[in-house]
């Protein structure tokens, strides 16, 4: 049940964003990827969930490849992303927008559909049962019936949040999910990634909020200029001298 | 092996009218992003204007374009100003709809101003044709293929000389950084719509005479201009140019050869093939970094 | 409350895309013929900030003043004329402009035609590599002379403050030398100068004053000097 | 309340040629179902899974061609010729979308309207099967058993159950995951993809289903004119219908049928006051009024001035891409 990446490669017309970046992540961990502006952290989230081919290297999950395969089956396999920027069905409700979301935990096809067997409407009715438990999960409940796009930004980022616990993860990539939000904001959404973890599912983070890092972090993987330069716990990360050079530029040395 | 020269010789005067219209269209669709289904009215509105010039007001040949040019121009950048400015920032289909909406009402108006009967455009030169070894041709088309290659070769100084053209080409090629510099978007969004605009109409006022000028002329040349910009690729006025010739040539070839009721479908399938295995155009470059 | 000495005025300023908000409420001052560095992890609203003083990103709340004029509700080219020119993170240049019709788009607001040209050749004396690859697309140069020519272009519309956003990002360390050595040259001949920048420590070491920046506001805010030697910049960067 | 509303807007349907003998406005009433039909169909395409067809009169055109020509020339009887009709619609709704599949936003509306363009220049040229501009007369009328359906009121209640038909299909659809999905790929594709919705697979169902229904207002159509040519592949449809979709509602109901009636009704009032070209020229700046004054269109309009807050009902300007 290991993600593993090993010397993945990504350039975009001649410019390279990833050389031979490898890595595992370990089942049951929360495990955050950092590294400067540029360093090729969201380019690694793309290649490893189907939105880009990489040039080179390979990306398994439990053994299998998963290179190659478009992000919809990607998803079916249990490996669940966000994006950087907020990414909602903005014109449907928080309820229709998870309801959405539990695509891949119903089964109806267009036969079943036009035929309205009896059995659609029991997975229907279990369909919204189970929405509105994630909805309360990540604490929405009172915007059930909102339009998603009118809510605030906090909120839309736990609706983006709620949608893909739908999809039932078992590895969760999440692509800055504290960016833009309020210390409080920050500290909910780190309560919740806790939450998921301990219900099982591994956490890939990508986030620039060192304290949301280094709080809830098993593991700390620093990318920099498209490589890793160093990996470790969050203690280990903030006294890694590569670390401070490639955040803070060399400390010594000529003007 | 005649007949081929003759053809090729139709198609460049054909494909130097294309290459208009596939500019215009390709500095619409390249730079504003809005998918002009409107740009073929403009074109039977410069036939209209040249009908009206030459045959109503007593014009000479060459003011009459000049008019159609002018209207073209001014139609255009009203079109921009009160129509697409209001909507910069909707979706690529919000714009889209408003032009369908424009391309109707336009072409019925003209239906209802000129009623559905073609009108020919009378015109100053002899109609005898100008026969050169294997190649006979009228002397009016020799005149509308200079006359298309001379509006040709002002869009390009115009784009690659100016200020404007400038503003235009690093406004296409990022946006914010030439707001940065101080563009001021919606005058170049308005001059390129304007520029457009006057060149399909010359586009149709030149070979309106050549044909006939009727309502619904635009329909086939909104096709037309799409093709070419979909072989050039967007925004590249070389590769309009080239397609332009190109699609007028395909076109005789195919009359010629395959059976002259296909003439007008060379351009679908021209649309289809490239968009199908060429997306970005025949003739495409990455014009626009990040 | 004036400050006479201030050129450029931040105040409580807002600002945000959507419902995302980027600033939080910012205050900034940059004094006549400083060099003043922004720096803070990433994310924190450094490029947003630049992006308000130069109006591409409409504050919602807050003032900007430049030279005893609010300039928060003007348009990118009036601020430009006004005497701010900016000088993009990721460089951006044209690439399918020559290096020439780069640095003419620089002077783009200005009217005074023989000036431009005078200027072009200066700037072309100054940066020797441009002048040969003048009529070179932009995109083909390296990224260094992309650098070069994005800080040659603003320099054409004669700014009396320029903001530079991330000048070292993705240059090979010799360059990120040079680039620098080319903004303490710029700020030498009196233009004032405000820099966002990662490499926090080198831009701390040519800075006269500096703020650091969280979640959209400053933290922290001194002498250049005092701050290279203060922990809470590390902090900042690696929430230690 | 609503239900009661329901139950007499069915009644009145039903019974609608008995307050309505007329036969001209038997004859609007059958042609707005027809077009109610094709604005069912398009909306299915552009108000839910957000791609706009402009090449809709395509499958229209090619199931009132395959439907005349197999009641005409292989003398099959009605039926088995909807039927036929309804498929080779559909194939070609396959063809479209898998073909375009790689296109979206403005390209796929050229490819569309390129096929629609080469399938028309079909039909004139190929002389020898479709008779070319002349067209195909004396297209049968359906038989029902021993019933002719040759009356306006007869062929009113077979046009009235291709509509329950076609709302039928479009209401469970859209109300089931399919149709989740497919909303899904129009607000955001992306995203879409992330939870899992294969959009090959849904796209290309929209296509198929759209394209079907198109074919049936195809076939209905031209045993009811009792004629087909070229014309039926004329632009004007494809905007009719889009005008319908969008001035209705899009990716809603309700809405293509309501802007079906409007839109068969009102140039039929018009008729005697301005010619067919004002008519034309009030649609395009119609068209244009529309997208700048009522974008979400009549029907969810309505419904938003009822609840006093807009419905998670979709199609504000934003969601279609």
């Amino acid at each position: 049940m290991t993600l593993s990446v090993s010397d993945l490669a990504v350039s975009f017309g001649g410019v390279t964003a990833l050389d031979g970046v490898s890595f595992a992540v370990r089942p049951g961990s929360i495990t955050s990827v950092i590294g400067p502006n540029g360093a090729g952290k969201t380019t690694a989230f793309n290649a490893i969930t189907g939105y880009l081919r990489p040039t080179g290297g390979r990306i398994t999950y439990d053994g299998a490849a998963l290179s190659g395969l478009r992000p919809s089956a990607i998803a079916r396999r249990g490996i669940v992303r966000t994006f950087q920027r907020t990414s909602i069905f903005p014109s449907l409700s928080v309820a229709d927008n998870v309801l959405t979301g539990l695509h891949l935990r119903s089964t109806a096809g267009f036969f079943d559909v036009l035929a309205g067997r009896r059995r659609l409407t029991a997975e229907e009715s279990s369909l919204a049962a189970d929405a509105d438990g994630i909805i309360a999960f990540v604490g929405l409940g009172h915007r059930h019936d909102e339009i998603a796009s009118a809510l605030p930004y906090g909120e839309q980022r736990l609706v983006e949040l709620a949608l893909a616990l739908a999809a039932r993860p078992r590895v969760l990539l999440l692509d800055e999910p504290g960016a833009g939000m309020t210390g409080v904001e920050k500290t909910v959404v780190s309560e919740l990634i806790r939450k998921v973890r301990e219900q099982g599912v591994t956490i890939l983070l990508v986030e620039h909020d060192m304290r949301m890092v280094m709080g809830i972090s098993d593991t700390v993987i620093v990318l920099n200029h498209g490589r890793v330069i160093a990996e470790g716990t969050p203690g280990e990360i903030q006294a890694h001298p590569d670390v401070i050079r490639a955040y803070l530029g060399a400390q010594h040395g000529p003007a | 092996m005649d007949q081929l020269l003759q053809h090729l010789v139709n198609g460049l005067v054909l494909g130097g009218t294309y290459a208009l219209l596939g500019i215009g269209l390709t500095l619409i669709f390249g730079l504003m992003n809005v998918v002009n289904f409107a740009h073929g009215e403009f074109y039977t509105l410069g036939a209209y204007v040249a009908f009206a010039g030459i045959a109503l007001a007593g014009l000479n040949f060459n003011l009459a374009i000049l008019a159609a040019i002018v209207v073209g121009a001014a139609l255009g950048w009203l079109c921009e100003v009160t129509l697409l400015r209001p909507l910069r920032n909707e979706s690529i289909d919000t714009t889209m709809l408003v032009m369908i909406g424009v391309w109707i009402a336009m072409q019925n108006g003209e239906l209802l101003v000129w009623g559905g009967v073609a009108k020919s455009i009378p015109h100053p030169y002899p109609t005898a044709p100008l026969v050169m070894g294997p190649v006979a041709i009228a002397p009016l088309r020799i005149i509308v293929l200079v006359l298309a290659v001379g509006l040709i070769a002002s869009s390009w100084l115009l784009i690659h000389q100016t200020k404007l053209g400038r503003a235009m080409r690093a406004t296409f090629q990022d946006r914010d950084t030439a707001a940065l510099m101080g563009v001021s978007i919606g005058r170049v969004h308005a001059a390129t719509f304007a520029f457009g605009s006057a060149l399909a109409s010359a586009a149709g006022a030149l070979l309106g005479p050549v044909f006939l000028a009727y309502p619904s002329m635009g329909d086939l040349a909104s096709l037309k201009a799409f093709s070419v910009v979909i072989l050039g690729g967007l925004g590249n006025l070389t590769g309009a140019t080239v397609g332009g010739l190109l699609l007028g040539i395909a076109e005789e070839l195919g009359a010629g050869y395959i059976s002259s009721g296909y003439r007008d479908a060379v351009g679908f399938v021209i649309i289809i093939l490239v968009l199908l295995l060429r997306p970005s155009g025949l003739f495409a470059r990455q014009e626009r970094i990040g | 409350m004036a400050q006479p000495e201030a050129l450029l005025r931040l105040e409580d300023l807002h600002a945000g895309y959507g419902h995302v908000p980027a600033l939080r409420g910012l205050d900034l001052l940059v004094a006549p013929g400083e060099l003043v560095c922004l720096i803070g992890a990433n994310g924190a609203g450094k490029t947003s900030a630049l992006r308000a003083i130069s109006g591409l990103l409409p504050p919602s709340r807050g003032r900007i003043v430049f030279a005893d004029r609010e300039i928060q509700n003007t348009a990118p080219a009036e601020i430009l004329k006004a005497g701010i020119a900016h000088c993009p993170e990721g460089r951006r240049v044209f690439p399918y402009l020559t290096v020439e019709e780069n640095l003419s788009m620089g002077a783009y607001v200005r009217r005074d035609r023989s000036a431009i040209t005078a200027d072009v050749e200066q700037v072309c004396t100054h940066f020797p590599i441009l002048a040969e690859r003048r009529r070179q697309m932009a995109g083909t140069l390296s990224g260094g002379e992309q650098q070069m020519l994005a800080i040659a272009r603003a320099l054409m519309a004669r700014p009396r403050l320029i903001l530079f956003d991330e000048p070292s990002l993705g240059l090979a360390p010799t360059i990120v030398e040079s680039t620098f050595a080319i903004i303490a040259d710029i700020r030498r001949r009196g233009t004032t100068v405000l820099m966002v920048e990662q490499n926090a420590y080198a831009a701390l070491r040519m800075a006269d004053r500096a703020y650091v920046m969280e979640t959209g506001r400053i933290v922290l805010e001194g002498a250049a000097r005092d701050l290279l030697a203060d922990d809470h910049v590390r902090r900042a960067y690696l929430g230690a | 309340m609503r239900a009661l509303g329901r139950g007499l807007l069915a009644a009145a349907l039903v019974t609608l040629p008995l307050w309505l003998a007329d036969p001209y406005y038997l004859h609007v009433a059958i042609m707005a179902g027809i077009f109610g039909v094709l604005a069912l169909s398009l909306n299915l395409l552009l108000g839910y899974a957000g791609q706009l067809s402009l090449g809709h009169a395509a499958f229209f055109g090619i199931g009132a061609y395959t439907s005349a020509l197999l009641t005409l020339k292989c003398l099959w009887s009605f039926w088995p010729a909807l039927a036929a009709a309804i498929a080779l619609a559909a194939a070609a709704g396959w063809l479209i979308g898998r073909l375009a599949l790689k296109l979206r936003g403005a390209y796929f509306v050229l490819v569309t309207i390129s096929f629609a363009g080469v399938i028309s220049l079909v039909s004139v040229n190929w002389i020898e099967l479709t008779n070319g501009p002349l067209g195909l007369p004396g297209v049968p009328a359906p038989d029902l058993g021993p019933w002719s359906l040759r009356t306006k009121p007869a062929y009113y209640y077979l046009v009235l159950s291709g509509v329950a038909l076609s709302y039928a299909v479009c209401r469970r659809l859209v109300r089931s995951r399919i149709g989740r999905a497919f909303v899904a790929l129009r607000e955001n594709e992306p995203l879409a993809e992330s939870i899992g919705v294969d959009v090959t697979h849904y796209l290309v169902l929209a296509a198929v289903v759209s394209a079907a229904m198109a074919g049936l207002g195809g076939s209905l159509y031209a045993h009811y004119t009792r004629f087909v040519s070229p014309e039926v592949f004329l632009f004007t449809y494809t905007v009719t219908m889009v005008i319908m979709v969008i001035a209705g509602g899009k990716g809603t109901l309700a809405g293509p049928l309501v802007g079906a009636v409007l839109f068969t009704v009102l140039p039929e009032a018009l008729r005697a006051a301005a010619s067919w070209q004002w008519q034309m020229l009030a649609y395009g700046l119609l068209l244009v009024l529309l997208v700048f004054f009522l974008p979400r269109g009549i029907v969810p309009q309505i419904v938003a001035s009822f609840s006093g807050h807009p419905r998670s009902a979709p199609g504000s300007r934003a969601p279609l891409r």
